[in-house]
């Protein structure tokens, strides 16, 4: 085990974690990572994860940190998805558009009902909620307390990681949706 | 499955969609959609679709209603209008035209989140395998519905029936288990889907799926995933 | 996408697929995403994975490629083994799926003995079973009058509590969750 003397170490460790993991890690589980040293703390962490991304790009290598969901994780660079994909020998799906519309008034009204995604695009919605629910792009929150307590859907983590957002603010904030939103 | 081919064919996701499109071709403004025209262009829409025997959701024929409704509407003078008592507008398009302006927005939301899209699809994640360990669900992060979820996984559908019978069937964990880890001497791996194969009935179903679950959680066999979306695979875990 | 027009493309490239591959990789594998380029073969995909690891011992990355049983893949290099457990074994207590499982069929099958559990899920639930009870989320609540005269379980307050219920009748009925659950 390698002692966390030297900052050299300390981003090593950061970045042995982080290659470890599949999924993000958030500063405080990588600060699990130190316990029982005094001297790390979150800005150290943040420091080792910039000091990465900066001798990755100069050493060219095709793959860097991200912050993603909240936490940090490593990636590909795009430039390399064609090779990648060529193994895989599998075109990602994308999502449908009524997929999408349907996502993003959960994602900007959330917790939302069904009867109400249904009011916004004019159609039902069914099918599609239950596509999101299965890809684990959505989830059932709780309950509306009105008549017949109707589940409410709001997105997942799987949401955020899936779209490249750190947290749900991050979508642009546009005005007049604030504007509707006080209509109602 | 059946929907997927539905979708396809449909030109239009719903009425706004299409009302939309028609003001934007018609380059009319939005706060003062020239109902009589467009009601007549909408109607135009839906004779082709018919036509070109497309299925029209029923939406479509309410939203016909309702631009018919509005443009009778708009033909009454002001002072004899019916208004709704909640109403403080006296524009019968009001209502349709606030509704058109949310629906755009969001759909300028989609367009945005499919942006991001194109630009995630190509990147991939460390694909670690130390998080197989880590399988279970944190308690601070599980909410009713998960638990729920878990519920349903396991009826699957076979609600109707009594538990009890379907577990005394022919199917048994424990044979469904020995199939499996069978498979998996002869192969490096298989496809989560494929061990449904052949299956009889919804018990032999619930059965395997949760040989599958036992072996993950005796950690005899794993389940992978490359890649978000694609298949799984359950292999053998390797000892050491 | 990169061309492959140099050492430098091939060796990232090679890195890129087996640094998005959880399996070993094998030469054929790593080969794939080479199609159609005639100058690439298994001598020189050899040679790029030696040439990172050459890279990563020179420039202190804590991971580096190994060859497997027929394959070759990217793990942390031993030194940094301790960190990596620490982030994963300081994870909250976790409810494992077969725990969630057995919460589920308590909650809306109690009062319930062990033998009747066991026969819905088909597997012996005793260790589920003993932790649940040690998590404080089920509980003895009386015996079955049948022969052996079983315990029979129930859920508990502090079951209520983590799940942000008032009462056990707010559970959702299972015809509710079935609109949105399918065969998969």
């Amino acid at each position: 085990m390698q002692p966390v003397n030297t900052k050299e170490n300390l981003k090593n460790i950061v970045e042995a974690v982080l290659f470890a993991s599949a999924e993000p890690l958030t500063v405080n589980d990588i600060l699990k990572a130190f316990e029982g040293e005094n001297n790390v703390g979150k800005k150290e962490v943040r420091e080792a994860v910039d000091a990465l991304n900066v001798e990755y790009g100069a050493s060219g290598r095709p793959f860097l940190v991200e912050e993603v969901a909240g936490g940090f994780r490593m990636i590909t660079r795009p430039e390399y998805a064609e090779y990648i994909k060529r193994i895989y020998q599998s075109q990602p799906s994308r999502l449908s558009k009524p997929a999408l519309e349907t996502l993003a008034i959960v994602a900007y009204r959330q917790p939302i009902i069904k009867a109400d995604i249904e009011s916004i695009r004019g159609v039902n919605v069914d099918g599609v909620i239950k596509s999101l629910l299965d890809k684990n792009l959505i989830r059932i929150s709780g309950r509306k307390d009105v008549v017949g307590r109707p589940f409410e859907f709001s997105t997942t983590e799987k949401f955020l990681e899936y779209f490249g957002l750190t947290n749900i603010k991050e979508l642009p904030r546009i005005e007049e949706l604030k504007q509707f939103s006080s209509l109602k | 499955m059946g929907e997927d081919y539905k979708v396809r064919l449909e030109v239009f996701e719903g009425p706004l969609d299409l009302l939309l499109y028609l003001i934007k071709k018609e380059e009319v403004d939005i706060y003062d959609i020239p109902i009589e025209k467009i009601t007549k262009q909408y109607l135009e829409y839906l004779e082709l679709m018919k036509m070109l025997d497309l299925t029209i959701a029923g939406e479509f024929l309410v939203m016909a209603s309702t631009l018919m409704y509005i443009k009778s509407m708009m033909l009454l003078p002001p002072e004899e209008r019916v208004i709704d008592e909640e109403e403080d507008s006296i524009d019968p398009r009001a209502d349709l035209v606030k509704q058109l302006l949310e629906y755009k927005q969001f759909k300028e939301l989609a367009d945005h989140l499919e942006e991001r899209e194109r630009e995630r699809v190509n990147i991939f994640p460390r694909a670690a395998s130390v998080s197989v360990e880590s399988e279970g669900v944190e308690l601070s992060n599980v909410n009713i519905f998960d638990l729920i979820s878990a519920f349903s996984d396991i009826l699957k559908g076979a609600a109707q029936e009594d538990l009890r019978e379907i577990f005394e069937d022919k199917f048994t964990v424990s044979d469904k288990i020995s199939y499996i880890t069978g498979v998996l001497k002869n192969n490096k791996n298989v496809k989560f889907s494929e061990l449904f194969d052949g299956t009889a009935n919804k018990s032999e179903i619930v059965v395997t799926f949760l040989a599958v679950l036992e072996l993950i959680r005796l950690k005899a066999v794993k389940a992978v995933q490359k890649k978000h979306f694609s298949d799984i695979f359950i292999e053998m875990v390797t000892a050491g």
